[in-house]
């Protein structure tokens, strides 16, 4: 593996063997590598769970905050400092579970960060119970039964609010999704990366083997201005597609702030203030 | 016979009383306002039922020659706009109470219980310069007129209120409010009411210039200037009653100030949007009530492990739950102060007034940034509604004291300080990184599962306590300080007690009233510790003051004065409540 | 208007004159009268807004809980007695923003309940900010230059999530509104109706005049079954759909729980008990 | 020279270490319940990292000829499955220690501080059945041998675990066993090591049959039992260590009695759930740990005001925010407390051991029932986490008590009584309607903006505090009641205080663990006012019972044992740390 400014030096990580979540770290750093981005212009927003450690390992600037809560932060840290490069990433229970709502509203703002997500359909840190993406039937300690909910299906519901730009990977295939990767983080404005992360521990059914089985890349000639061509992908399950779905170019949440100085930068005018203290005499 | 005007004291209260949507807070706004510029003390605070459009609302203005600093029971003047929101407070009308207004809102037995009533018809008057919807500007003109307010200054305020409704518009506002004046004249000529209240500095011949210059202004924009003023960049918030206010005063002054002025999805994005910020290197302010701020909680007990600077204003509503929305209390004390899961430490501020929430919050941007800890400030619907004349804000010695260093190569974001503060890098700002993380962490910012780093991290934590506790607001004294009685306050009950032991004029208490209700000042503790009998006064059921200073002290208050049916104490009644404990 | 078991009489609500709730609440309780519903059998749930006050106007059993937590409650309620006929009602703040991330998970649960939305695309209790519905450019105390995020369209949402039946209603018409209630109600399976209320008060861009403008119902040919065609017309947005969007018929929440018997009507089996007790001694 | 085991005491402290996924929980699982049929006394608890695959972990058990509560130090015979584990726990290592275990586990230091090395090649045992992942059966046959455990009954229990994956396995792991009991059979011959550890009642010479009939239990199971006893029938939660045991023990045997156990989508979602659950009808169960709870405060708030019964069990964990997500805390009895926003009633219950965990997990729904409002179990991961043996639970005396009526037309949620109390309905059971309404309202349920209302319910719902604090979970007072020191504890501490006591055998102090921290037992305060010395026990780092009893007594503690790195005390350092504040 090339060397990139993000490594540490005999790092090691808390994941098992056998995870996918190596394979993310590994094509993340190449992705930020390939971009020319350097770890004091990065920040890594994270939440908890096992993908949620992922900042740890990196050479950079992170902020790994509350379980479910890793927009909300991003969200302000980019608008606080536009100069900075903001990846949010944890893991679909993360996200789409504690997260749900920050995940609905973060897309309606449309900010410009990457929101990376691993998506191993099953709660790891905590054990093996469903996630939300877990599908139907899938057997835990707490779904005895199988779960019976309907799988959230994130790419879905992102084309759904007219998400700036969603794509979907297989850590399976590291090139392919480094590439997407860059992608996004290229991308003006909020961009979702779900990545399909087998997780040998908890989730002994959708293994590297399974997803190699049930994935494919959208052919090349898929269109992905079209918004209800990429949700008919998003909605096909028998063959899960892979790639980018659906972009879609507008202002970000810092175009339509019109911030560009750094929060600590500013300076009050108190100038100004005073005269807005004064009008009140009037 | 004619009715004389006050009747008691040398201001005039006023109580204007109709539903939602009939437009009594430009109302109450226009009449403080041309009141103060023609040289009066004016407070006015306002209760109102948690609706749209009608249920009863009453405001209570008062208009002094001197400084007036709470609201009073009585009513001198009383004007309703509805019959049944006249009903509604039906017990504050006496023998002193003039009303002024339509018979149909004023039923027999009230006009009897009252000294007088004069029936005006205010909408009739309107009508016939158009629509009824000028009847207020009709009921403005006659208490102007009553008052001797500036003519044109009352006209000026009516330009600028209507200006971008057309000149048409502003024309008959102008014209209802002549038409009052000439109803009040009419009055005068009847020998109905005459009103002998004086304007400030008018008993001694000077020109109340003074208070011509003084500000005009509540409690939510104290707190919003004083965020400005603060270096706040950033407020993440959720509508809330009572807290909104705050949230739109700095929408609206966003761009002039570069400020993000974000509306959440909920109040758990807005705390946690708010310590974002601050990683970045803003300073943001997460604006809530109390319910609002019990989803907060995970979200204070991160800023506390990352030991990020956050300020919180919780303006404070009767719970629990949903309670009275738009009603007031102290009853959020405790829940501020037991925030969060974990162990660590806090900084909680209360103002008592416009001025002390204009510097307060101020300071909190301050405090926060130097502590690297939550810091929150407790106010309540009646600071936050509020509204009155204060000497302007003076900005000159403010300093927007920002903490922060430019990192070096190998920065540590804990790095272990015998103070326990660890100076407090910026990503992006010099060569280090920032690492920060809500697990158990080492200097670096690294998680751990290192026991004995643990123990260290949480000694450092809480080792800032002692630097906290140096530098603590001092309580405002009012009264004599070797007085017999200590009565201990809070917050916004400042003004209430203040004007209420003016009337006492017992020497034998001293209000100690406390803007820092955690941790306690030292003063606080000896004068309590020291005082012959130690009384509270608090808008709350339990008394959550009092615990606290009995959790520092070991001292049990010897009596308690508590309200919380929603309303703030009025003068009248904390004189008698206090001589009820005496 | 026809007296139903719901009236209270003498009853004065606390919105405004004008104000699209007021024939919602006639139209709810003429689709509940039609229906032949009891008010002992059923529980209106709802949060805190101008909209989540309408359990307070019924004589009905009723559970008027938080601000954005009518769901979790609500999918409680019917689990705990399915008995109940439950109606989660609330404003679109509630439902779309406090309590978003329940509003997703409660669809792929599918309850057997009723959630009504008051759509008046703007915060009306809280005095006129924006509501995630609040469409680009709606100009507030609080957004100042106007709405920038994309507006929630809970129906797409909904949708993507293959919700078991999803409508759009206009209180303009009460009669359809009504019938449209109706059909959600008797449907098996989490029924959501989005009902387009104007507010007077506060919204004086989306009128009753715009709304009849730019509104219009679903051809009778229309086929409710098709998801991807659902999705076309939920994403209509320069004239907007009103009727039933999509059904999908589905095993239920109860269904999967296999519950029957009300909760306090339970016996504990203290002999199986003492069986497991024992176990753990072997 | 042979090595004679143990050194000291009766028992026999064994620990195993190694990394997370090696099966250890299994090995703990099928040695302490053979160990116990086989007539031992047995305790076990664990420590662990917060990762699914590797790091190093350790589970201390305790083997006794007497009852034993609680973890020590010492240990007499250490098990290494890797080095960095072994490593890890090196200080607990002395002179009176076995080390057996292979050789690349056990670094020469390591040995070297050990009492004894032996070199057992357990893998190489392991690989020459088959795979070498039969090393843990491996050991458990040499344990079991060197404690003279029934081979018989370690083979049935192999078998039981082993079953679903096929006779062929259940026979290697057999074999394994086996191979471990001649490993020892060797070291015996060669006189290497000999144990001289006694079953309960051989001293005696009577048969163990007492300790062979006990159940071997978790505090997590405990929780469970005690939730299923209480009538629980409806789990909402979140996953979060350490609490996640409950909802997984209620999961499995949701179906036998009828319970929904449901994973929601976060903590706001389970709270509202198990509100929802008690308002038709049913008991409810919401748990979580510190940062869940956070969030549920606002549900909390909203179970006070509609007068809700709601249980919470709050499995605790070291903060602040993440912390230390597996280990152990004293640190959120404040958090439950002061949690949620507005002024009402509240009980806290904190279990000291398996047993007290069933039964006042159990009386908890009781108890929300009969005073409707919220009741909090505060656990930690310790007590989660420890397994003992302990007399079956006896279930005869429990009863479900629902406190509900049938509703009469013209039914009244909030009918006032002297009491506070009134009758709670269900919805569809009686001819009458329930309304709750989170907003202040009548009695009838239904929304209010009149004042002096606001004033009764408030009243009303505090009130109930009075007959709360009528019913409360008398100490447990072990030592000398007349002694001049006493001790204060609650929740998880109870066995390790009560052996460390033992030991001392001072007959100077009396220990007083509270099982309910709120409402305090009278008890519990009369006997601190009286106390010579006063001193407390806690598992955190500012003294939070402490600062509770000050605030009831108004008397500061004379001393603090306090501990805050994750794990729970120990008996040794108990011993030690009295002695110091003595
Ligand atoms: C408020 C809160 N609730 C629950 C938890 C416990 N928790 C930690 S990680 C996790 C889920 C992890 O699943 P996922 O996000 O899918 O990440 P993975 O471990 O699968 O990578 C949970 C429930 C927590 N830390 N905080
Ligand atoms: C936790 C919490 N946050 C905020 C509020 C304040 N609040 C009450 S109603 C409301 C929004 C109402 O909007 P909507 O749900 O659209 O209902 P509408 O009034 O428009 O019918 C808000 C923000 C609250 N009660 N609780
Ligand atoms: S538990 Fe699963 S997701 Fe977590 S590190 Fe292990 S394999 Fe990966
Ligand atoms: S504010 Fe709007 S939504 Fe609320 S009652 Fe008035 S018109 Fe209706
Ligand atoms: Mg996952
Ligand atoms: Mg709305």
């Amino acid at each position: 593996m090339k060397k990139t400014d993000f490594d540490i030096e005999g790092m090691e990580t808390a994941w098992c063997p056998g995870c996918g979540d190596h394979a993310i770290l590994s094509a993340l750093k190449a992705s930020l590598d390939n971009l020319g981005l350097t770890p004091g212009k990065l920040v890594m927003v994270s939440g908890i769970g096992q993908a949620a450690k992922i900042p740890q390992y990196f050479n950079t600037n992170y902020f790994n905050g509350l379980h479910g809560r890793a927009l909300p932060a991003a969200v302000a840290i980019k608008a606080s400092n536009p100069e900075l490069t903001v990846v949010a990433e944890s893991g679909d229970g993360d996200m789409y579970g504690e997260g749900g709502n920050h995940f609905i509203h973060t897309i309606r703002r449309n900010p410009d960060i990457t929101n990376i997500v691993h998506n191993n359909m099953v709660y790891g840190l905590t054990k093996g119970q469903a996630s939300p993406t877990s599908r139907r039937g899938f057997v835990t300690p707490v779904q005895v039964s199988g779960v019976m909910s309907e799988p959230f299906n994130p790419l879905a519901v992102a084309i759904s609010l007219d998400v700036s730009f969603v794509a979907r990977a297989f850590i399976g295939d590291q090139q392919r999704t480094s590439e997407i990767i860059e992608a996004a983080i290229k991308h003006r404005g909020y961009a979702l990366v779900d990545i399909f992360q087998p997780c040998p521990s908890f989730n002994k059914q959708n293994t590297y083997k399974w997803f190699r089985e049930n994935t494919y890349y959208l052919e090349d000639s898929f269109d992905s201005s079209e918004r209800l061509a990429a949700l008919g992908k998003a909605f096909q399950t028998d063959r899960l597609p892979l790639g980018i779905f659906y972009r879609n170019e507008k202002p970000t949440f810092t175009d339509n702030l019109r911030i560009k100085t750094p929060g600590y930068r500013k300076i009050v005018d108190f100038k100004r203030l005073n005269g807005l203290i004064s009008s009140l005499a009037s | 016979m004619t009715f004389s005007l006050p009747k008691k004291g040398p201001d005039i209260s006023i109580v204007i009383c109709g539903e939602a949507g009939q437009g009594i807070q430009t109302l109450e706004s226009l009449l403080t306002r041309t009141a103060k510029l023609s040289g009066y003390h004016v407070f006015s605070t306002k209760e109102y039922m948690s609706r749209v459009r009608g249920g009863s609302n009453s405001t209570s203005i008062r208009i002094s020659p001197e400084r007036v600093y709470a609201a009073v029971d009585r009513i001198d003047l009383l004007i309703p706009l509805t019959a049944a929101s006249a009903e509604r407070i039906k017990d504050r009308i006496t023998a002193d109470t003039l009303i002024i207004g339509e018979r149909k809102f004023v039923s027999e037995a009230l006009s009897r219980s009252s000294g007088e009533f004069i029936d005006i018809p205010f909408t009739e008057t309107a009508k016939k310069l158009g629509r009824s919807i000028y009847s207020n500007q009709v009921v403005l003109g006659l208490v102007a007129s009553l008052l001797a307010l500036d003519i044109n200054i009352l006209k000026a305020k009516l330009r600028a209120e209507f200006e971008d409704k057309g000149s048409e518009i502003v024309d008959i506002n102008i014209k209802a409010a002549h038409a009052g004046y000439s109803l009040y004249e009419g009055l005068i000529k009847d020998d109905k009411v005459i009103s002998e209240i004086k304007k400030a500095g008018e008993a001694t011949g000077d020109v109340p210039e003074e208070v011509k210059g003084e500000i005009v202004i509540s409690g939510a924009e104290a707190v919003g200037l004083g965020a400005i003023a603060g270096g706040c960049d950033f407020i993440a918030a959720y509508p809330m009653s009572p807290s909104t206010g705050v949230l739109t005063f700095l929408a609206k002054h966003a761009e002039e100030f570069g400020i993000v002025a974000e509306q959440c999805e909920d109040e758990i994005a807005g705390i946690n949007m708010a310590i974002g910020a601050w990683y970045a290197g803003g300073r943001a302010l997460a604006s809530t009530s109390g319910g609002g701020f019990a989803l907060m909680e995970e979200g204070v007990s991160l800023a506390a492990m990352i030991e990020s600077p956050v300020v919180v204003h919780i303006a404070q509503r009767p719970g629990p739950a949903t309670g009275l929305p738009t009603r007031t209390e102290q009853g959020d004390l405790e829940l501020a102060l037991y925030s969060g899961h974990g162990e660590f430490p806090r900084i909680i501020l209360a103002p008592g007034s416009a001025a002390e929430a204009f510097y307060l919050t101020q300071k909190a941007f301050n405090l926060a940034d130097r502590y690297q800890c939550p810091v929150f400030i407790l106010t309540d619907q009646y600071l936050m509604d509020t509204v009155t004349n204060t000497t302007p804000f003076d900005t000159g010695g403010l300093e927007v004291e920002r903490h922060i260093v430019k990192t070096e190569e190998g920065y540590k974001r804990y790095a272990l300080t015998d103070s326990g503060l660890s100076p407090r890098g910026i990503p992006g700002n010099g060569r280090g990184l920032v690492m920060v993380d809500s697990d158990e962490h080492d200097e670096d910012g690294r998680i751990t599962e290192d026991l004995s780093v643990r123990t260290t991290m949480v000694d450092k934590r809480l080792r800032r306590l002692t630097l906290i506790k140096e530098d603590i607001v001092e309580p405002t004294l009012i009264g004599d300080k070797d007085a017999k009685t200590v009565l201990v306050g809070w917050g916004s009950t400042l003004g209430v007690v203040r004007e209420a032991l003016t009337s006492i004029n017992s020497e034998d208490i001293l209000f100690v009233h406390i803007a820092q209700p955690y941790p306690l000042h030292q003063k606080v503790l000896e004068l309590v510790e020291g005082a012959g009998r130690f009384l509270v006064i608090e808008g709350n059921a339990t008394g959550q003051l009092a615990r606290l200073i009995k959790l520092e002290t070991g001292r049990e208050a010897d009596g308690k004065i508590l309200k919380y049916n929603g309303l703030q104490f009025t003068v009248e009644e904390v004189e008698e409540r206090i001589g009820e404990v005496l």
